[in-house]
């Protein structure tokens, strides 16, 4: 079909950063930072190019769902897994997300890096992270979307141990990819008892079966729950969820852009992309959608409290972003998909920004992170400042920006679902006021204030315009990327939920009742939303830049609780005491040295000796001397007589006896 | 009965011949010694490849069958065939020996003849395993390939060589000396060594084997094959063996060795023994699953780099023993898939190791680390291979794992959720254990100084990485070829097929009945009961 | 008459005396003394048994026998004067160089 | 108590009595004549069973030539007094034991089978030297000739290990 | 009266043998050339071993049935013959190196070998004694035939003492038997009643002297020592002949006698076992050897007794499906002939002058000083173990199906038990000739020198060990044919 020259080709797109990356990979160490620049920006700008033809084509062709084989990758039995992707709404907003927040980052931290050594292999790996994350949104089944998933998982290993040097990166990156893994092993099981159930693995032919099932009662354990559940378990994982998070604040390790891109704007978000994409099974087990919600609400608020007392900026965006992802769940889990994957969307950018932004300071510092060795940047630094200003009013949800209405759709959405609506709602609004604080401790640590730090030493510097250029081009889609939502707030349509209606459509009672009868209601809840966010600007503002030493002070009246925050709730010292430490010691002594080892080598190696004491003993019979061996002749003779005479029923029963 | 020439006995006999070329050189010229073995093994590869063309792909049964009468009383026959599986295995061997001949070019400096010698000798044993249809030529030839490989590891191996080399054998001996009085009463059942024969006549229900035999002589065959592959109890062997043996050695006794006890357990004991088979599948898949989890966790801890990817073997043929008795189609070519893929990522990693211990003549961990910065080439390989070992998508360890853990929790959902720990476990050691060799900085200053990858090994480990990435995307290659063979095993071993029942068109959710609380509460003894 | 039974176990007896010398006697040469008591022990069974059957053959046997024992005789004490030749001993414990 | 049985006693009585003695003896020659008084008795009991043939043969080749043989042996060797050491533990308490059990099984077992041929009477009156050269040339002449092969052997073995070293 | 000639013809070979002894015997004192008596003796076993043909061409009883020259009796005589030609070829050199006379060595060779010719055609027991007597006391010679070596001369004495004092066992056996059967014909004893008390005595003592002579334990304490003490080529000769023909007169007995393949099943059961266990125990802790493969010489005699138990409660089910049992009795011992024959022959060239190199530590690196002998010594070992391609693992194996086809399974089990044991001390002297390095004197000392005789014995036993591995159907198709016995 001509008619779609890259739909038809869709391979292409995750295709081009594979190459970029291979090409860097394998040639790029002996080329000029230049040239990889150029194969690896112009990769993934080429598929970004690509990817908005595809969704030219793709509404060009009337949004209907388009699904394509090229080739079967795994066939055994009636088990079929191909290398299908496919393109609907859904995808349209990861892709562009993808390919678009990961083009600019490209041209970041083309900036960023420029002095790194390793340059070549930075960017082959971001490649391949592309590439993976496309296969990842593009997928039409659930194998492919797991070789994605793995994939971003092994890129993200190998980005967060960039500096494989520092050991506590190296640990990071293991980390990330080991916790992954617990989180796979739910998502591979869910896949088997899928397919068990319903004998395929593709979603359209799986969503077609599932479907029409009735759905499971609440508290029922059926065949959706547990897959569900376990599906989501993957998604804790990929999403840094609780309970395992724990890896995504070490991956900061890792350089400052792959944070942006890999562990703010994309892969975390695959969990939440997983959980709305299988929304047709999950609608079927609310008792699955609760836990999610739960979770997920726990999770925001939980990371919320963390961010409130990190010094480093990088970590306080890390605990961000886990609680940020927790909305995103929570939105899910209410059944308020769409507004999740509109969270997801405006986040992206946002999140991209704040992080590039930080990384811009960060850079401006020399690589210093801690902010209570910054203060007073805001003039140095003003366009930083300016940007990094605009994607904290976006998180914290001042009106206008892109946060504030996707956070308020998902706030609105918690209130109205049935069971426990309202106090996942408070929670959520407990966090939003979290949120605007911690983000605004912040901005004042690091801009405001006098300078912390010696002027000599570290001289404060812009950044070049390669990196300013997509922080200032983010900036602007994180003020006006949500205004898809705007109209909605005048009774008019909802660009963004209408776009995404014909997935979701039938599956979000919220949204479905928010259309009309509750409107008044929505405005109410935004302006609870807008108060609590202000509350936090103000308590920030007074805390960190009209009386410093308050801050302080508060740490000290309450030293328990500071420190218990300071050091994260002590969950990484609990893991380790919990389970790493002991399996390591059952596994050395007990299995290894006791089983192994002392056990069943000791038994064969007993038999052996025990052989060998035998045989001398029977080596001693024979003493050389004539006389004791005539008697061991009459022995024998005794023997054999006794045999003959006085063997029990010779003849045929003794044979008995031996058959 | 005897179609398409005789290149099964060629491909047995050229090695052996090539072998003898060998011996006639002169002891003292390694250079020809070697370039005579490599274009043997070579040339080897390539008859081996005519099995792709000449066995079809979609027929059943045995292929380029060549029978010829041996010895009169008892009637043994010398019968050789080939199926789907078969043919792989083949072709594994025939492609790991010249690897493993590359990997010996310089690592063996003395008695270089015999050497490679044994090393032909081995892969005309190995070869002449998978391919007998007769159960005595398969015991003639199981016991063939024992000196060769005891002699590999006793003359070039490493400190402990000689207590390896004799433990090896004995150990195997231990288990094939019963395998033989169970063959021998098997003929005094069926009156006949001929495999083929024996499966039609249980077939066609001429020959009912009492249950009590049968179980009796399914241990006798079991026992042999478990000692080998290894299985969990009986694996002491193969830490020690692999440890000291050279490199070429671990790379043929991990990439195909240990393949025929697997293979032996798909062509013998289900087939033969289809009622024993199902009612031991529980224990065996109970023992699997112990060696998968407790193969993992002692390599976790293992202070020898070597030491540790031998226990991953262990763990890696753990999911093979779990997917042939999990009785599935889906399982049986996993099962089948997982043997090649372990063959080459396990041979390729002990191909690193072997480089390693070139470079610094030891295998403790600790002696390494930081050796990313002197040499990324090897660095990179060695991510790629451990990488493909802990199954990653698109990497051949991933196709083989997934398709045994989804076939075998279509079987048993306890014993797929039992085993997918091992998922998590296996990244766990490779991760760590690379990181303490490759990642920080390097405490040893010798370290610092290592070469990077040489041409020569550069060249063994692409070719190694290809055939990696190759049976990562493109499995439907071989997985077409064995799925015909795959299911002739499950009809023989189970004609009525009694989980069939559960996999397509979702009838009733089982698993759905199965309250998830209980995914906990199953353990390994409570499987064994089933 | 005399029953032959009496011979046989006359035999008998003679037989286990001999396997007692055997055992009891340290010097080689009565040692052989008594594997000849031995043999003699069964050329009584022969003749008596040959007697009872009525038949010759049991007389014929002793004679090869007794050329047997001949034989066994020069054989022996040809070894027994090599072996006081070699070590000046002939008590047959003191004869055990080789063992275990 | 026919004469033959008392003759018969008088005559077992001596043998046992020869073999007894022979174990006690220390010294190997009186062994040696305690084994002749055996042999004697011996033909005694053959010449009681009519073996009359026999009886010469045992007198002449074992009482005069072999045990002659030896007599002179001992005499070559001048053997003294045998030493009585007890080195081999096996030979001591537990291995007279043994033997005697052995011993007494067997006569125990035969006395208690009851036969024909025990049963038998021995009348004494079968005897023919001829019968028995003409068994021996005839029935029996393949092992008569196989007996002058050992011999044969038997004297190599003489000269091949008594011989002298010829330095 | 003179025998008729085809008497003569049927005794054949054991007259040739005899008749080769007496001529080099005679010669002896004329001849000074030593090689005259090799070539002679050759020439004579050469014979025997022709004429054993010629004897199975008119088969049948010979002698008034006192002999029996049939299949059975063919192979045994082809068997020890090329032992006895082998022995003359590899006991030269040994001769010359320690001094020792040719001509009388070879006559009591011929004797002994016509000895063993009688043994396995007898079908009398007292033909049987007078040649298991020659086979014997020639024996007894040849073991002290190293006159001024103490442990020869002891060796000697022992055989002899323990000998005679089995061979007086024997004959009381036969007499026994004679008096309750009123014959000494193995083929009129087919009426005998079984539960005849005198009988079962009589078999029981016949067993008892035969065990002996076999080293079935526990009669085989004599074993190591003869085998230790006497010259090696000897040695050879001992494992391989006698064992063979003595093996031989039980089958003859215990398998056609129907008195006795009854109820003696249990008796080989247990001498079975106890020989095994004996032989691969003792062994197992020896770092002698020589006197290593004696110890294993009695262990491979328990082997072949589990076959004589599967044929002795074979034949009390069916004497018609026995025949494979007595097949692989015959093929063992076939196997395990050629073997010995060659290890000993290395081991004697090895010991050196006054066999002083026997311990295993003299054999350390030997693959690197002479490839060829460790390759040679590495077959013969492995076909001691049983390892396929090798006469030895068909051995096994027909042992083992005989066993399994008697359902003697336990047996088996036990055998497959002692084929590990047995494999752990075969492993260990390869080990020691392949995985270790020589001892230094050991490296620098000049190879030892391998005569051409010598190295026509290792090349026939050699080939013939894979011959018979990979073709067993020529001795099969013979050894197995149902009147392997004559009737």
């Amino acid at each position: 079909m001509a008619a779609h020259p890259i739909l038809d080709y869709l391979w292409i797109i995750p295709l081009l950063p594979l190459l970029g990356s291979a090409v860097n990979g394998l040639l790029g160490s002996k080329w000029a930072n230049k040239i990889v620049n150029w194969v690896a920006i112009g990769s993934t700008g080429l598929s970004f190019l690509c990817a908005l033809e595809a969704v030219r084509e793709f509404f060009d062709g009337g949004q209907v769902l388009f699904r394509k084989e090229f080739f079967t990758w795994i066939a055994a039995g009636n088990f079929r897994a191909g290398f299908d992707l496919q393109m609907d709404q859904l995808t349209v907003v990861m892709v562009l997300v993808v390919t678009g927040v990961g083009w600019l980052i490209h041209i970041y931290a083309a900036g960023y890096m420029a002095h790194e050594g390793g340059y070549y292999r930075f960017f082959s790996y971001l490649n391949l992270f592309m590439f993976f994350m496309l296969i990842l949104v593009l997928a039409a089944n659930y194998v492919l979307l797991f070789v994605g998933w793995e994939g971003v998982g092994l890129s993200s290993y190998l980005l967060i141990g960039f500096y494989f040097l520092r050991k506590s990166a190296s640990d990071a990156g293991k980390k990330a990819f080991i916790v992954n893994r617990i989180g796979d092993f739910g998502f591979m099981l869910g896949m088997f008892l899928l397919f068990r159930t319903f004998g395929t693995l593709d979603f359209a032919q799986l969503f077609a079966k599932a479907g029409p099932w009735p759905a499971e009662a609440m508290g029922q354990l059926g065949t959706f729950t547990i897959a569900c559940l376990l599906l989501f378990m993957g998604a804790c994982g990929k999403s840094a969820q609780l309970p395992l998070y724990v890896w995504l604040p070490d991956a900061m390790e890792g350089p400052t852009p792959v944070s942006a891109l890999i562990h703010a704007a994309t892969m975390v978000t695959a969990g939440v992309y997983v959980v709305a994409r299988s929304h047709i099974l999950f609608t079927h087990a609310p008792t699955a959608m609760l836990v999610v919600a739960i979770v997920g609400c726990a999770t925001a608020f939980f990371a919320a409290t963390i961010g409130l007392v990190q010094a480093d900026i990088k970590r306080v965006l890390a605990y961000s972003t886990v609680s940020q992802l927790g909305y995103m769940f929570l939105a899910c889990g209410v059944g308020a998909f769409s507004a999740g994957i509109f969270h997801l969307m405006t986040h992206a950018f946002f999140k991209a920004l704040l992080f590039l932004a930080a990384g811009s300071v960060i850079h401006a510092m020399g690589g210093e992170q801690d902010m209570n060795k910054m203060g007073g940047l805001g003039r140095k630094i003003p366009w930083t400042f300016g940007t990094m200003l605009t994607a904290t009013m976006a998180i914290a949800g001042i009106p206008l920006f892109a946060g504030f209405f996707s956070k308020d759709a998902i706030l609105f959405a918690a209130f109205q679902s049935e069971n426990g609506g309202r106090l996942l709602y408070a929670f959520g609004l407990l966090t939003a006021l979290l949120t605007s604080f911690y983000m605004f401790r912040l901005i004042f640590l690091t801009f405001h204030g006098q300078q912390r730090f010696d002027e000599h030493k570290v001289h404060v510097h812009e950044s070049p315009w390669s990196m300013l250029g997509p922080l200032v081009v983010l900036a602007a889609l994180s003020f006006v990327g949500g205004w898809f939502a705007l109209p909605a707030f005048f009774e008019g349509p909802d660009y963004f939920a209408n776009f995404l209606a014909p997935i979701f459509a039938g599956h979000e009672p919220a949204e479905a009742g928010a259309a009309t009868a509750t409107h008044s209601l929505e405005l109410i809840l935004a302006g609870v939303a807008v108060g609590a966010a202000l509350i936090g600007l103000g308590v920030a503002y007074w805390l960190y830049s009209k009386k410093p030493k308050k801050a302080d002070e508060l740490a000290k009246s309450m030293k328990p609780a500071y420190t218990t925050l300071l050091n994260k709730y002590y969950v990484d010292e609990a893991y380790a005491a919990a389970v790493v430490r002991p399996l390591l010691w059952i596994s050395t002594n007990v299995l290894w040295k006791t089983t192994d080892v002392a056990g069943i080598d000791g038994a064969v190696n007993g038999i052996a000796t025990g052989t060998t004491a035998i045989g001398d003993g029977v080596r001693h019979t024979q003493s050389g001397n004539t006389r004791s061996y005539a008697v061991w002749v009459v022995v024998g003779a005794i023997v054999i007589l006794a045999v003959i005479f006085f063997w029990p029923s010779p003849g045929k029963p003794a044979l008995e006896m031996v058959r | 009965m005897l179609s398409g020439g005789h290149l099964l006995s060629v491909l047995i006999f050229f090695p052996a011949v090539g072998a003898l070329a060998l011996l006639l050189l002169r002891d003292d010229d390694h250079k020809y010694i070697r370039i005579l073995a490599l274009i043997v093994s070579v040339v080897e590869f390539l008859f081996s490849l005519l099995l792709l063309r000449d066995v079809p792909t979609a027929v059943p049964g045995y292929h380029l069958e060549e029978l010829a009468k041996w010895i009169n009383d008892p009637p043994i026959n010398y019968h050789l065939g080939v199926d789907g599986i078969s043919m792989f295995l083949v072709l594994l061997t025939t492609f790991l020996t010249p690897i493993s001949i590359l990997a010996s070019w310089q690592s063996i400096g003395r008695r270089v003849k015999e050497f490679f010698v044994m090393l032909l000798m081995l892969e005309v044993g190995v070869v002449g395993v998978f391919l007998s249809l007769d159960l005595f030529l398969f015991f003639l030839f199981w016991e063939v390939m024992l000196i060769p490989m005891a002699l590999l590891i006793g003359i070039w191996g490493h400190e402990r060589r000689v207590y390896a080399a004799v433990k090896f054998v004995l150990y195997t001996m231990a288990g094939s000396i019963l395998m033989l009085v169970g063959i021998i009463w098997l003929y005094n059942a069926t009156g006949t060594f001929d495999l083929p024969a024996i499966q039609q006549r249980l077939a066609s229900g001429g020959l009912v084997l009492v249950p009590g035999t049968e179980m009796v002589l399914f241990l006798a065959f079991f026992l042999a094959f478990a000692i080998k592959v290894p299985l969990f109890p009986l694996h002491t062997w193969l830490p020690d063996a692999h440890v000291e043996a050279p490199t070429a050695g671990s790379v043929m006794l991990a990439g195909v060795l240990l393949k025929m006890g697997t293979y032996g357990m798909i062509r013998f004991c289900l087939p033969l023994f289809p009622q024993a088979s199902h009612r031991a599948a529980g224990w065996v898949a109970a023992l699997a699953i112990i060696g998968i989890i407790y193969g993992a966790l002692v390599a976790m801890v293992q202070p020898n780099l070597k030491k540790l990817v031998a226990y991953s073997s262990v763990s890696h043929l753990g999911f093979v023993v779990l997917g042939i008795f999990a009785f599935q189609n889906i399982s049986m070519q996993g099962a089948v898939y997982q043997m090649l893929a372990h063959g080459i990522s396990t041979g390729a990693l002990f191909l690193l190791v072997g480089m390693l211990h070139d470079r610094r003549h030891t295998f403790e961990i600790s002696e390494y680390g930081g050796l990313a910065t002197p040499m990324p080439k090897l660095a990179a390989f060695f991510l790629f291979v451990a990488l493909s070992s802990l199954g990653l998508p698109m990497l051949n360890g991933f196709v083989g794992e997934y398709l045994i853990l989804l076939g075998t929790y279509q079987r048993h959902w306890g014993w797929a959720s039992w085993a997918a720990l091992g998922v998590i476990l296996s990244a766990c050691y490779l991760l760590w254990s690379y990181q303490r060799v490759f990642f920080g900085d390097i405490r040893h200053e010798e370290n610092r100084t290592v070469p990077d990858a040489s041409a020569r090994e550069k060249g063994i480990l692409v070719t190694m990485a290809v055939v990696t990435l190759w049976m990562g995307i493109g499995s439907i290659f071989i997985t077409r070829r064995t799925d015909v063979a795959a299911q002739t095993v499950i009809d023989q071993v189970d004609p009525r097929r009694p989980y069939e029942a559960a996999a397509p068109n979702g009838t009733a959710p089982r698993a759905g009945t199965v309250p998830a609380s209980r995914v906990k509460l199953i353990t390994a003894e409570r499987l064994g009961t089933r | 008459m005399v029953p032959t039974n009496y011979y046989i176990i006359l035999s008998a007896i003679l037989f286990g005396l001999g396997v007692f010398a055997f055992i009891f006697k340290r010097n080689i040469i009565t040692i052989f003394m008594s594997i000849e008591l031995m043999l003699n022990a069964v050329n009584l069974a022969f003749v008596a048994f040959s007697q009872a059957l009525g038949k010759l053959d049991g007389q014929v046997f002793v004679l090869f026998v007794i050329v047997v024992a001949a034989a066994e005789a020069a054989v022996g004490l040809g070894i027994i004067i090599l072996i006081a030749r070699n070590r000046q001993s002939l008590n047959v414990e003191r004869v055990d160089l080789l063992k275990l | 108590m026919t004469p033959q049985l008392a003759v018969f006693f008088v005559l077992a009585a001596l043998a046992v009595a020869g073999a007894i003695s022979l174990i006690l003896q220390k010294h190997p020659i009186h062994s040696a004549l305690s084994l002749i008084v055996v042999m004697v008795a011996l033909a005694g009991l053959y010449l009681l069973l009519g073996a009359e043939f026999v009886a010469a043969v045992q007198i002449i080749v074992y009482g005069g030539a072999i045990m002659v043989l030896f007599v002179f042996v001992i005499m070559l060797l001048n053997a003294g007094v045998e030493e009585h050491t007890s080195i081999s533990k096996m030979a001591g308490g537990p291995g007279l034991l043994l033997v005697v059990a052995l011993g007494g099984f067997i006569a125990a077992t035969i006395a208690r089978s009851s036969e024909s041929v025990q049963a038998a009477e021995q009348t004494g009156t079968l005897s023919s030297t001829r019968g028995i050269s003409s068994m021996i040339f005839k029935d029996f002449v393949y092992p008569f000739e196989l007996t002058s092969f050992l011999i044969l052997v038997a004297i190599l073995g003489a000269t091949v290990l008594a011989q002298r070293e010829k330095s | 009266m003179f025998p008729r000639t085809i008497d003569l013809y049927r005794v054949l070979p054991e007259l040739v043998w005899g008749s080769f002894g007496t001529l080099a015997m005679l010669l002896q004192p004329f001849v000074r050339n030593r090689n005259f008596f090799t070539v002679l003796a050759f020439v004579g076993a050469l014979g025997g071993t022709g004429a054993s043909c010629f004897a199975f061409r008119n088969a049948g009883p010979g002698f008034y049935g006192l002999v029996q020259s049939d299949p059975f009796s063919y192979f045994f005589h082809l068997l020890v013959g090329t032992v006895a030609l082998l022995v003359v070829l590899a006991a030269g050199p040994y001769l010359d190196r320690e001094r020792l006379p040719f001509a009388e060595f070879y006559a009591l060779l011929l004797f002994a070998t016509a000895g063993m010719g009688v043994l396995a055609s007898a079908q009398e027991l007292l033909t049987a004694f007078i040649g298991l007597e020659m086979s014997s006391i020639s024996s007894y010679i040849l073991a002290g035939y190293h006159r001024d070596a103490l442990k020869s001369s002891e060796s000697s004495l022992k055989y002899f003492l323990l000998g005679s004092f089995a061979t007086a066992f024997f004959l009381y056996g036969i007499a026994l038997i004679y008096g309750s059967t009123g014959t000494t014909m193995l083929d009129k004893m087919v009426s005998a009643d079984p539960s005849s008390t005198l009988l079962k005595l009589g078999l029981a003592m016949i067993l008892i002297g035969l065990g002996f002579k076999v080293a079935a334990a526990p009669f085989q304490v004599w074993t190591p020592d003869v085998y230790e003490g006497a010259p090696t080529p000897v040695t050879a000769f001992f494992s391989a002949g006698p064992k063979a023909a003595a093996f031989a007169l039980l089958l003859r007995i215990f398998a056609t006698v129907p008195a006795a393949t009854h109820f003696w099943f249990w008796a080989f059961w247990l001498l079975a076992v106890l020989t095994m266990f004996a032989g691969n125990l003792g062994a197992l802790v020896q770092t002698n050897l020589k006197r290593l493969l004696a110890y294993s010489s009695i262990a491979h005699a328990g082997y072949v007794l589990v076959a004589f138990a599967a044929v002795t409660s074979m034949a009390q089910v069916d004497s018609a499906n026995a025949a494979p049992a007595y097949a692989a009795v015959l093929f063992y011992l076939l196997s395990y002939a050629l073997v010995k024959l060659g290890a000993f022959t290395i081991v004697s060239q090895m010991g050196g002058a006054g066999e002083k190199h026997l311990s295993l530590d003299d054999y350390a690196g030997l693959s690197q000083r002479q490839p060829v002998v460790a390759a040679m010594l590495s077959i013969y070992l492995l076909s001691l173990l049983g390892l396929p391609v090798t006469a030895g693992f068909f051995g096994k194996f027909y042992i083992f199906k005989a066993a399994v086809n008697s359902h003697l399974l336990w047996l088996a089990v036990l055998m497959a038990v002692n084929s590990i044991i047995g494999a752990y001390y075969y492993l260990r002297v390869i080990v020691v000739m392949y995985m270790r390095e020589p001892s230094t004197e050991a490296a620098t000392a000049a190879p030892v020198g391998f005569p051409l005789t010598v190295n026509v014995v290792l090349a026939v036993t050699a080939i013939g060990t894979i011959f018979f591995g990979v073709m067993p159907n020529a001795v099969l198709n013979f050894i197995l044919q149902p009147n392997l016995l004559g009737h």
